[in-house]
């Protein structure tokens, strides 16, 4: 099968939607000529023009509430922050308005917009490289999808436009570079379904965006050892699929759940008490261990930015502890 | 301006039915049958009325945590809105609003909110729709004086100034955002000047002269239905009760108070329409009567209906599929 | 001792905090004559001025910036949110301002503001109600503190007014109210020391803010039925007094967290996660509950609103559960 | 403007100073040996050192994510900016902060910032406790067009205004915020209009004259610590590098860069130092030839610094105190 980036699959997302109903439009800072900071929007502005890919003013709170607003009235609004750090300027849109409008209004009115976000370190300091999906996957109202591979953003991306609840999508900025096979026919990937991206008997690796790829390469470094480790993507965090995180866990009677978000609540921690509130709480041999990043601002020199980053080797060092 | 004599009646009947409904939500939150706290559109009848009236149907308002009299004047059921206040499952919003959050899709009703500016970015956002689906249909914006110190505010009439879109904003300078005077909040006198910062058409009205809302409020829906673009439409009245329930309004003094009723808006049009034939007491006494009616039912619906199911509670998060427990 | 009510509580801390230090004064909306949306304020507009009490426009974003500008100068800051749920809109300056300062500046600088915020359901709907220090606990750089007593809400206020980092203090509207011993002579209640608010031996309940109360009228009622619950207060989330955490739970076996805000992402997943994590994993018998609101918006109808917050009905029924 | 000539001097010096650094900058982000982006000064440097001179060494500034040049004219030491950008222990802030969290407390340098507007509240901040303490201190706070936009620097020039606070606001308008032109993200041509929104002075100037800049600075500086209140300045500008490291620039023209290029605020006040027979060929020579030489071991300072130890990353999230693990 052909492979594409993480980059090319999210843009693809966006053109076929936009292609199949004319009321998905794209609104945000600099994704027309300039195509995006990253790159993701590249050839939408010519293919649709000034209208359905709008530059705006840098105004999040703005463009947020356009998204709102828009989506109550048919439209189908994709917008965009150009750093999830900011969702921090647009968080009353997001969290009083969006999230709760279907809630508060009795189901009166929906808001289906989609946000999207690139989250995660890529040296530039404190304020461009947060992953902040524990805010978002904490507010009811809001379904929250944070893929890893190009298959994944794609068929993601498209299931978001269609839905008809807020959707905040957080792609990772070095998931844009990454390959993977999609498929030149149409699909989609239906929400609450985790992805064994690798499967194991021995423990359960629960890793989230571009945590997966490290999770897989730890898990290969780990087979040379003998541990055959399963590699879980949730995919989607609101809604969860504990269903096979459960299943995983009870399996292999072991845990790890890795993230590049701060450990101190992040959803590292909700996933661990959800599974020790279920049934596989009785099949667990050991603690679960988190392999997160720490609980600092992320800093901007490299040597310390790597230190951030939970790395293929904290992954397999974490693994080993509680295999010990 | 020639309007009807009929369409005159009915804003009149409008101002007199927001102020008998919010009577009658002060006697119940005071007596603890509404619980929570509320805010009262006393004294500011004019502004709904007039401007709402000024635009169609197939308008649409954005309203604001002083709703009711947006909502009425747009045509809500009241009986709903009542029982929404009750926190009845016949409410509006099924109880789960409350008066921060009453809303009509019914009547292009976008909806109240409890957030302070937090609905004009939604409107300028419903506006930019209503550009790219070339529908003919304009945004009332309301909010009062003190949404327009909100970033959200300068970031949304700045979008829609640069984009001309179908939306008019309209304050309702109250001259208080809870007991912080316009005075204190605000360096400039005029609040309409800060139009000039976008470069949309700005004007101050007396708000309590609801003919004068109803003209300047249609110029400028005609103007953002022919892609005129946004105005900023500053309309200066007063709220005669206190900000909400607990308001002791020790930062104004009754004076000041007493000057303004003297400038009810109601009253004034009563004057008016009296003077052009069009009202007399018995009239006046008819329509209050059926106001009075009308009112009666609304609480009577509200207080008769039930409280929703416990379970309730789970729904509506998600349009479709389930609340993760 | 004499008894005042928690609004008491932290009008005493100001009043005591701003005699002693000049730097400190107090800013945000209706603070001044109207002695703020909950009366807490009372008389100290009175006693300070207009210069030391300050009102301002509604402007959350420019509130907290001011409390961050104001801090970087010397001056001790005490910023109200009117509701907590208004964070949202300063967000960005508590989340990439604020907390980072420190670290992002190498140190250079610091930021000794304190946020005050009333959270919790009151008939206010979902915009008016909210309990969201699972926001600020992830975000390292700020300490979060969220007191239940009047005895804790005074002499953690005066703690955190006197502390160097960014403090956001969080009280519950329903603690404005309750009554508690509180001594004349001043007293200060250090960071990261939990209080056992009553012990016991075959549980631990470990309860915030406004829970707490409801959680030790559970314990009475449990304590009918023969049931020794062991209640701990953290006080302060960041930082978190794991130690005593550990130390009741590895005595129990069995614990239950409460909190009134949303139980997925709330912070009560991330202490589970904690002691899952410790030595305590080794001792615990039980799975570990969480009595939380539900992942729902606070409806406003009093039916669905009493639905929404955990009861002592409800707290009584988790323990029952794990004690099966 | 009587300016004495060692003080002259030394503004065109600054000048060079930043142009070169930067350059220097540009070379080392685009052979790999600083990571990650930067927004370079060049073209703007007449607004950093005019406005920075004029007032004193006591007023503060805040600065922005195009932060370098405001540095060097407060007087950062460029070796240690060098070093941060490089990532290094001995940069302003330790290598944790990078080009876009720049900082300096020694010479009352508030700080860039990442967020585009995020300083301005801050500075408003600052400016509140210059007030309070009665210092006579003034802040600059510098952004440029793109944050006008911004939701916070509404409120905070709202409150600026309100409470006569001693800041100056100064918006360097080079045309754009990334790739966004002023004509696409405002419906004002002139900026300053928007001081009218908070009936505080507003001025546009020429940000490529320094002369000028100097001018209307000083002037707003001494009326902001006479306790007269906040200024907005606007001062148009270009920059003629890309927003930053990986912009194509296909949204403007190569007139439209070469117009602005012949503006160069350096070689307009290097004429008028040659006329007033302050500045010759030697002198230049001269002065380039130390400037090279100071930015040169700032490099070698940068390159030869050690990174920071891993286990670093634990330190400075809290005053005292330990992070939790
Ligand atoms: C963002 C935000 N800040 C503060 C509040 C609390 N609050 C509710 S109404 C109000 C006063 C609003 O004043 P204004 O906008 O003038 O409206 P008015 O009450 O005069 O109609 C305040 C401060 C809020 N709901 N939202
Ligand atoms: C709040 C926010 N939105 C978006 C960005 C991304 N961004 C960084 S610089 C920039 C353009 C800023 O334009 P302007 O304020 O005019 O500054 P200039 O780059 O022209 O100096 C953008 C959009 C950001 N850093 N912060
Ligand atoms: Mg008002
Ligand atoms: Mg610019």
């Amino acid at each position: 099968m052909r492979e594409i980036t993480g980059r090319q699959a999210v843009n693809e997302a966006l053109r076929e939607e936009m292609e199949r109903d004319e009321n998905v439009f794209l609104i945000g800072e600099d994704i027309g000529i300039y195509g995006g900071a990253f790159g993701v929007t590249n050839g939408l502005l010519d293919k649709f023009g000034e209208k359905r890919v709008r530059d705006t003013p840098i105004s999040e709170a703005g463009i947020a509430g356009a998204a709102v607003g828009a989506s109550l009235m048919g439209m189908r609004p994709v917008a965009e922050m150009m750093f999830m750090d900011f969702i921090t300027i647009a968080s009353d849109q997001i969290i009083n308005q969006g999230a709760k409008i279907h809630y508060m209004f009795g189901g009166q009115m929906n808001a289906p917009f989609v946000l999207r976000m690139p989250a995660g370190a890529a040296a530039a300091g404190a304020q461009h490289t947060q992953s902040l999906e524990a805010l978002l996957y904490h507010i009811p109202g809001l379904k929250v999808v944070m893929p890893s591979t190009p298959y994944d953003l794609k068929g993601l991306l498209k299931t978001s436009i269609r839905d008809d609840n807020p959707v905040m999508f957080i792609e990772h900025k070095k998931g844009y570079g990454e390959k993977g096979e999609v498929p030149e026919e149409e699909y989609t990937i239906p929400f609450g379904q985790a992805d064994i991206k690798r499967e194991g008997e021995d423990l359960t690796i629960i890793a989230t965006s571009h945590m997966v790829f490290k999770a897989l390469k730890a898990a290969e470094e780990l087979a040379k050892q003998g541990i055959d480790a399963e590699v879980l993507d949730p995919r989607t965090l609101v809604p969860l699929d504990m269903e096979s995180i459960v299943k995983s866990v009870s399996k292999t009677g072991r845990a790890v759940v890795v993230h590049e978000a701060h450990r101190r609540g992040g959803i590292g921690g909700d996933i661990v008490a959800r599974i020790v509130d279920s049934e596989a709480f009785y099949y667990l041999e050991t603690p679960i261990k988190r392999i997160t990043g720490p609980n600092t601002p992320v800093p901007f020199s490299p040597v310390l930015e790597s230190e951030f980053i939970p790395s293929e080797e904290k992954i397999i060092k974490g693994v080993l502890d509680i295999l010990d | 301006m020639e309007l009807s004599e009929e369409k005159l009646l009915k804003m009149y009947q409008d101002m007199i039915e927001i102020r008998e409904f919010e009577r009658k939500v002060d006697y119940f939150i005071s007596h603890g049958d509404i619980t929570g706290t509320t805010h009262l559109y006393i004294g500011e009848e004019a502004i709904a009325v007039g401007a709402i009236n000024a635009a169609e149907e197939k308008d649409y308002i954005s309203s604001t945590h002083r709703g009711h009299g947006h909502s009425i004047a747009k045509g809500v059921n009241i009986k709903e809105m009542m029982a929404e206040l009750f926190g009845k499952t016949t409410g509006s919003c099924k109880g789960k609003g409350g008066s921060l959050h009453i809303v009509d899709s019914d009547t292009n009703n976008l909806g109240a909110n409890g957030i302070v500016g937090g609905g004009i970015p939604i409107a300028v956002g419903a506006a930019l729709a209503a550009k790219m689906q070339e529908n003919g249909e304009v945004i009332l914006c309301f909010f009062s004086d003190g949404a327009m110190n909100q970033g959200a505010f300068h970031e949304a009439v700045n979008m829609a100034s640069v984009w001309d879109l179908p939306v008019v904003f309209i304050c309702e300078n109250n001259q208080y955002g809870m007991s912080t005077s316009v005075e204190k909040a605000f360096n400039i006198q005029d609040l309409s000047a800060r139009a000039k910062a976008y470069n949309i058409p700005g004007v101050k009205i007396d708000g309590n002269k609801i003919m004068e809302v109803y003209e300047v409020v249609q110029e400028a829906v005609e103007r953002a239905r022919q892609d005129g673009g946004p105005s900023l439409i500053v309309a200066e009245t007063y709220r005669w009760k206190g900000h909400s329930k607990s308001d002791a309004k020790v930062y104004r003094t009754k004076e000041e108070e007493k000057a303004w009723k003297e400038r009810d808006p109601i009253a004034q049009f009563e004057e008016e329409l009296k003077a052009q034939g069009i009202l007399d007491e018995q009239k006046i006494e008819d329509i209050r009567e059926e106001i009075d009616e009308k009112v009666e039912a609304a609480v009577k619906f509200a207080q008769e209906s039930p409280f929703p199911d416990k379970e309730d509670i789970y729904d509506d998060v998600y349009v479709d599929g389930e609340v993760e427990l």
